[in-house]
């Protein structure tokens, strides 16, 4: 019985203080019929050291690949103070913050996540968390609808650029409430929406624009944030926190701004892990704040008049609100957050900026080393951030299970959901990615393609 | 004596933790002016020492189950263990892309895989989907499941979801987020559901019932297979919200109950760590019935090698709830604490998950404590009511629970279930040993005490924290969401 | 400058507060042609990022094979909380507990530390830790010689199956008082002292006796520690903590018991980190208490008369006694104590003693598989300790570098300190080492004697 | 309010944390009887829960850098990296044998050839050892090779080691383990060794002389290279106490200086963590002439791989001070440190560490504190007597210490060195910021102000810790240095 603490002494005494012959009474409200459950095919328990081997042996064989994806998760340098500080029990082992009191650690590093998030998308508030970027948008677009109390539709607009798998996400979600997602009427030309070629889109409850978007393209995004405020939307942005360091943070889009900021913050210190836990990031204007789901810190004052910080606009939430609440959400994402905050602490705005400077600097030098290569182009002009679609002479998929059988993850198949695009890929090289990786990558890619004939 | 100033107060312009950040960075030269940001992002500047002093710092004004017993009802706050937190760090598990391919991952979907076939035996269900990232995201999948299914069978009229009122907000909630109505359901004198209420609450109407078995009043169910047969015979299906599957796991089987689907928080029973508000996961069980729907991905075994099975193999899913596979790092948390349980382990977690309960709810209930069903066995939490005490003592539930916070104790949940006046729902967990639940009993009954002599000394506590009682009236009033910089107000917006 | 916090307005506020024009002036008192340093030859600075690349290739390259060596450090699993709580900043970044008031963390754990330690062994005091298990031999050899005030002598008997590196070290540190140690004159027979054939020992200071010994093999420690004490000598106990688990404990040796005692922590909870760092511990009757190198940590009570926790008996130390002290020792192992605490706590006194019986347990299956293997034997015959010598058709040194070729570290080569045991190589099997584990082993052990034609 | 009891208080008989055991041991039938214990052995019985909690909570209790500006004169509190552990605890170092063949150590080893070089360039010695495992062992090494030396040339009357009285502890100690006598020497006035007691001490006894420089007074040694003639032409070598090499990394070389023979502590300069009490590593440096005499093993770089030297390489070697190569796991530290300082990095430690200081004291200073030596510049540290505030007010220096602790600050170094009175040796190290001295200087304003007004009220100090002023005396006295069972006497043993 690893971890519970009783000893035969120990059990003998509580159930005599209970009053109870044996472990079995205190079950006997239950339906016998119920009972006496098995538990056969649950294998039998392990020792820590066996599990530790078992679980050594299982990351051991998934490691070790030479990875050139990006597609929505980032590698990046986490400092190793990140998680040392992170995984501290006070903060690993503890609750929500009900009790504020006894939770002023959490509460704090939350306030100041709040501050760095509406600097980083030039917002005016942030709450603490959302799952994850994907299910984050779809919260977004359900705020929208009941923020954006002029229109008279809850058309929801979605730019033809945003990550495919984001929309299937928000589908998912809010298609449960009946609310279908049109796709904005501008044609993508060159991998970006062509808003001169944009047609009216008529009123709409919200737009939303991602930025970079799927393809690692730059949107004309003053432009399109006006169009759509001329229809009356409110713009949802879908950004990448890491490219905030260099692009024009949200609140500055256009004339007046994107209103409603959401995207995945794993970039910020969080690890790949297979795809989660990382955290959904949502701001807003000010005036939106009581429409946020999620949880919200505020600063206080106690009965010293001393300063301390509470969840607030709890009204809100499930908890207090029930079926009226923004949104069922209630256990988030509060250890990812953390660790994003003392990211974000370390790096500071000329750290972070740099680091988006070199995954940049690092994916051009890619592509060019790639599109050195016979048959291999771009498969766009124009500027991008950090991702970049290229053509490639084979069919992806072959060519990228090719290149995974030598140890390189070479990019994100791109015909996946774009049949026209089933010779391109999506790849990425971020800060963490040397010359020498590319090297390599570019030298497997070529022999691999002269194996497959091209 | 010193406080902690915000991050924000201890930056300077132009410091910065050198070793972090890359060297040198090359120009952009490519990004048109007009796409790049003018100001650099309003980030605290500092040193990487004064970063790990200032969240070392902050940390220790938590409490955690690593510091305190924390006996919050319905969330189960367990020894986390730290063997499954270092075996989910290993490099390999945390360096593994989304996107990266089958071959490169056999390591990782061997462990989610055992864990779905050991999550339907222990719940009794026939399909396990790990992907939903806590319990009100497992709630939302399992009733648009439910949906699908009537819509699958053209079944339109079903609009409406009953939900007990005893139940958890995220019940309620989730019903909505997923386009239905709730028709609430009370609960009778004895903590079981009214089941005259509910016969008449069914009909054509009725897409489902949610129900948590032992409800978050701490009893358990009695007529819990004649409710499912109730349901059943409208035409609705059940809904099993197992967010504290620490109640019964080893013991019964939700399956077994009649329930058609089930969400399981691994943030709780499965002993992952919550993180100061989370992640969690929020594991789905099906019956067979559901099985089509569930979210995808799920992994599947072939032979000896695993895959992702997605929308084209599970066409009639309710499709994805994340953008990749769910919080994969807390999964292999549940997947390594049920691996150290195993079988006998995980048959004892119930055991003494509800001998702790019983055993405080009895020894509170010989020190003069009002507990609430006071003829009824504990599940793994039970309620105790201090409306006597708030009425001849003038103390409340929230002044015992901020003063227990100076005994070093965690409070219990404050006034929750809302049916319960002046309520604590606590629950000790099996890891606890009975020196502290003994330790808990005299400081309750030490406060009591105290109240008696000085019920304005009670009501001023905490005493011993980082801060006094918090204005959180202030707080909603004069909203102050955020840092500014001195001099630009000072940030708060009159609500 | 990595980690200097300075932005250049501090630096020239700074300057300014103190009246100095530049920074190079705070050195105007270094005599100028000492100045102006080149730091050629040390390479540039790194990012972490780089640095951990770096040193994830080198710790790569060092990784991954099987291990079967003992010989003085064992390979233990180590429960997962005791380094993540060890290197909690507050136990990793604090300095010695000078300050007890603001150090009763680390205090109280030592004094828990001593009390485990005295449990152990049986004696009646501890210290908080010198280096390591062969310096602590040398700081009982000069304790002992202190202690013993009844001796006229200062002579310093060893018993021949001590781990010779252990004599060396104490021979380093204790030779350079002119102390010489002589070896025991006890013939040594199938690997341990054959008592009845020994000789009398005539008088001298103290007698080193180690147990497990250098073999693994066990001593008949009654008698020898009785012919210790009638001639006159403090016994010293150099003993295995894991072992202490089963054995009978030093305070239980003969008629009277072993008077100091001393080892190598490492068992308990510390890597094998290439050979360091680790602790030594070191233990002894009451009697002997002012005569212990080290720190020594006592319980007392505060202006309040509540519980704390102190450095004691600091008279004894350098910082007080200067050229008079017990020992030079300052800075001792204190994080690693941290570590076997924690260790000693999780594993308690039925866990270590499975994991010494099932270490036992695996080096007897493992010797039974290898001397299954044609022309491989046991060297010797008689009781021992998890740990055990074997002879085998071909030089050893030979063999174990085959076998390293195949990523087997197959044991310790005995010839490294004796031609006759040129052959012959001790193994060691702990609780980590599976059944499968050994199988390998044995297996290429089989095909590397035939391919060298053995 | 809540104590934390011994963990053996908190112990029951059969409890366990049963995950960390082997499940079965077989039974140990081939080992006699009477070798064989008969009690188990006094180790307490928890679960893992209580001894996180446990252990998690004592750390709590401790000041460090990671918490507190932490001052400790001759200490070095610096900011220790946490890429530093992160990366010497790689599994691929941790779990290395000290006996693995050099086949499978290169990676290790590249590691401590780089830095042995590193180490070498900045004192501009020789050769380094890395194997001392704390300072007081590398002035061993460097002693015993200074006799070594001595006798390796029939040299026998040397009898006599030279220390400053100035001196930290570990110097006349160690002089004393490796067989010398110890001839102390005076300090002049202005914190400068007395050169005329110097020559008069020197003679054909004197074996060397052990220096600080920077000395323990926070001072340049101006005449260095003058003694350093003297004793050369005395015979005599000289040693280098580098514990500090903070003062003058990257500025001033202990080689340039004169010296044969130098010992750094990793664990202050470079950083690695002081852990509580340590490990460190007392690496030695050597100039020519001591070369042969190094401690082994030491790595050498052959074409492109690594192999250790041992006795068999180094004849004169005066051989090991550790079973296996000294404390790698902290040298790691070390190195990573030093790569991630680099070249230019390493230049600027001693640049700012005196930066840090001498602005420190000049604002003490200015405050009216006692400057120990006004006129001096100060080093990495300086010295402040409170024999004023002793007199006039009767709060001494411990009194200010104990007090600094309530304000969040951990004490300097109290009674050190003991030639000035009421004396707080002062080293706030270039990791802190301008921010947090000024933070010491008001605080210390604060405190005399407090004393000033009720000098009780400091001499009651700490308040705010888990424990007001431990009575030291009584420790010593009635000597209580391991818990006993209940029952079992209280454990003191009167002295
Ligand atoms: C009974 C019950 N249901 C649902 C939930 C929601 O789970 P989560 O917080 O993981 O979304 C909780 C958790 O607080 C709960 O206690
Ligand atoms: C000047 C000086 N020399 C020697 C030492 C001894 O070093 P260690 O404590 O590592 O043995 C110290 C450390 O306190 C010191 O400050």
């Amino acid at each position: 019985m690893p971890f519970i603490p009783h000893t035969q002494d120990d059990v003998r005494a509580m159930l005599d203080a209970i009053g109870a012959g044996d472990p079995e009474c205190l079950f006997d409200e239950i339906p016998a019929e119920l009972r006496g459950v098995s538990l056969d095919g649950v294998p039998a328990g392990l020792t820590e050291q066996a599990v530790a081997r078992l679980m050594r042996e299982r990351a051991a064989r998934d490691a070790g690949a030479l990875c050139f994806i990006g597609a929505g998760a980032y590698r990046h340098h986490i400092p190793a103070a990140v998680w040392e500080l992170t995984t501290r029990g006070e903060f690993y082992s503890a609750y929500t913050p009900y009790q504020a009191e006894a939770s002023q650690g959490t509460l704090q590093l939350l306030y100041e996540y709040q501050t760095m998030m509406t600097g980083l998308t030039g917002m005016d508030v942030s709450n603490a968390s959302l799952y994850d970027g994907a299910s984050a948008l779809a919260e977004a677009i359900l705020m929208a609808i009941r923020a954006n109390r002029k229109a008279k539709t809850s058309r929801v607009l979605v730019a033809g650029t945003l990550h495919p798998i984001y929309r299937q996400v928000a589908e998912a979600i809010v298609g449960a409430q009946d609310i279908r997602l049109e796709t904005l009427d501008i044609p993508v030309r060159n991998g970006a929406l062509d808003v001169q070629r944009a047609g009216e889109p008529g009123e709409a409850a919200a737009v939303v624009l991602p930025q970079p978007n799927f393809y690692g393209r730059l949107e004309q995004i003053d432009a399109l944030t006006d169009l759509a405020h001329r229809a009356g939307a409110l713009v949802i942005a879908v950004v990448n926190p890491t490219a905030l360091a260099l692009l024009k943070p949200p609140g500055d889009w256009g004339q007046r701004g994107a209103d409603i900021v959401c995207g995945e913050g794993q970039p910020l210190g969080i690890p790949l892990s297979s795809g989660g836990p990382y955290f959904g990031f949502l701001c807003a204007r000010q005036a939106f704040v009581r429409q946020m789901p999620g949880r919200i810190i505020g600063r206080t004052v106690d009965m010293d008049g001393k300063q301390g910080f509470t969840l607030t606009l709890q009204a809100r939430e499930q908890h207090i609100r029930r079926s009226k609440a923004t949104s069922n959400i209630c256990t988030n994402q509060g250890l990812m957050v953390t660790a994003a905050t003392i990211y974000l602490a370390l790096l500071g705005p000329e750290g972070l900026r740099r680091v988006a400077a070199v995954c940049h600097g690092n994916t051009r030098r890619l592509c060019e080393l790639l599109c050195a290569i016979d048959g291999v182009e771009p498969v766009h002009d124009g500027p991008f951030f950090h991702e970049r679609a290229l053509r490639l002479p084979r069919p992806a998929a072959d060519v990228l299970t090719r290149l995974a059988e030598h140890g390189v993850q070479g990019g994100y198949d791109l015909g996946r959901h774009d049949d026209s695009m089933a010779d391109c890929i999506l790849v990425c090289a971020t800060e963490v990615v040397t010359e020498e990786d590319m090297q390599q990558y570019a030298g497997l890619l070529r022999t691999v393609l002269e194996e497959m004939g091209a | 004596m010193r406080d902690d100033p915000l991050i924000f107060d201890q930056s300077q312009p132009g410091r910065r933790a050198l070793a972090q950040a890359p060297l040198h960075a090359p120009a952009v030269d490519d990004i048109p002016d007009e796409l790049l940001r003018r100001e650099p992002p309003g980030l605290p500047e500092v040193s990487e020492l004064q970063v790990v002093r200032h969240y070392t710092r902050l940390s220790q004004k938590n409490f955690s189950i690593d510091t305190q017993f924390y006996p919050l009802g319905s969330c189960t706050m367990k020894y986390n263990p730290r063997g499954s937190n270092a075996l989910a760090m290993l490099p390999g598990f945390l360096d593994r892309h989304p996107w990266a391919p089958e071959l490169h991952s056999q390591g990782v979907m061997a462990c989610l895989y055992e864990l779905q076939e050991i999550l339907a035996r222990v719940t009794g269900m026939a399909g396990v989907s790990l992907t939903p990232m806590a319990g009100a995201q497992g709630e939302f999948a399992g009733v648009a499941m439910i949906r699908a299914y009537h819509e699958a069978r053209g079944d339109r009229a079903r609009t409406e979801i009953l939900v007990p009122d005893a139940a958890h907000g995220t019940n309620p909630a989730t019903a909505v987020m997923c386009g239905y109505t709730v028709h609430e359901i009370p609960t009778g004198a004895d903590g079981d559901v009214d089941l005259e209420a509910l016969r008449q609450a069914l009909g054509p109407q009725t897409a489902g019932i949610m129900l948590t078995n032992p409800s978050t009043l701490g009893v358990f169910e009695r007529r819990i297979t004649e409710m499912a047969r109730l349901v059943h015979e409208a035409g609705g299906l059940l809904y099993y919200d197992g967010a504290n599957l620490n109640a019964i796991l080893g013991k019964v089987r939700p399956g077994d109950m009649g329930f058609d689907v089930i969400h399981m928080n691994l943030h709780k029973t499965f002993s992952t760590p919550h993180g100061g508000g989370g992640p969690g996961s929020g594991a789905i069980g099906v019956g067979e019935r559901l099985l089509p729907y569930m979210p995808v991905p799920v992994v599947a075994k072939e032979a000896d090698s695993y895959r992702w099975l997605t929308e084209a193999d599970l066409p009639r899913s309710i499709g994805r709830l994340s953008a990749f596979m769910g919080n994969i790092g807390v999964v292999l948390r549940a997947y390594v604490y049920a691996r150290m349980l195993g079988r006998e382990g995980m048959a004892r977690v119930a055991e003494f998950a509800t001998l702790n309960a019983n055993y405080l709810m009895h020894r509170l209930r010989d020190a003069g404590f009002q507990v609430w069903f006071r003829d009824r066995r504990a599940s793994h939490e039970f309620i105790i009511s201090l409306k006597r005490e708030q009425k001849e003592l003038g103390v409340s539930a929230m002044d015992f629970a901020k003063r227990l916070l100076d005994y070093g104790f965690h409070a219990p949940t404050t006034y929750f279930p809302l049916l319960v006046p002046e309520c604590l729902l606590i629950e000790p967990t099996e890891t606890e040993t009975q020196e502290e639940l003994d330790g808990f009993v005299e400081a309750m009954v030490s406060i009591r005490e105290e109240a008696a002599r000085d019920p304005d000394y009670v009501r001023g506590a905490p005493y011993t924290l980082p801060v006094r009682r918090l204005d959180e009236v202030r707080a909603a009033k004069r909203l102050d969401l955020k840092w500014t910089p001195p001099g630009a107000g000072d940030g708060e917006t009159e609500a």
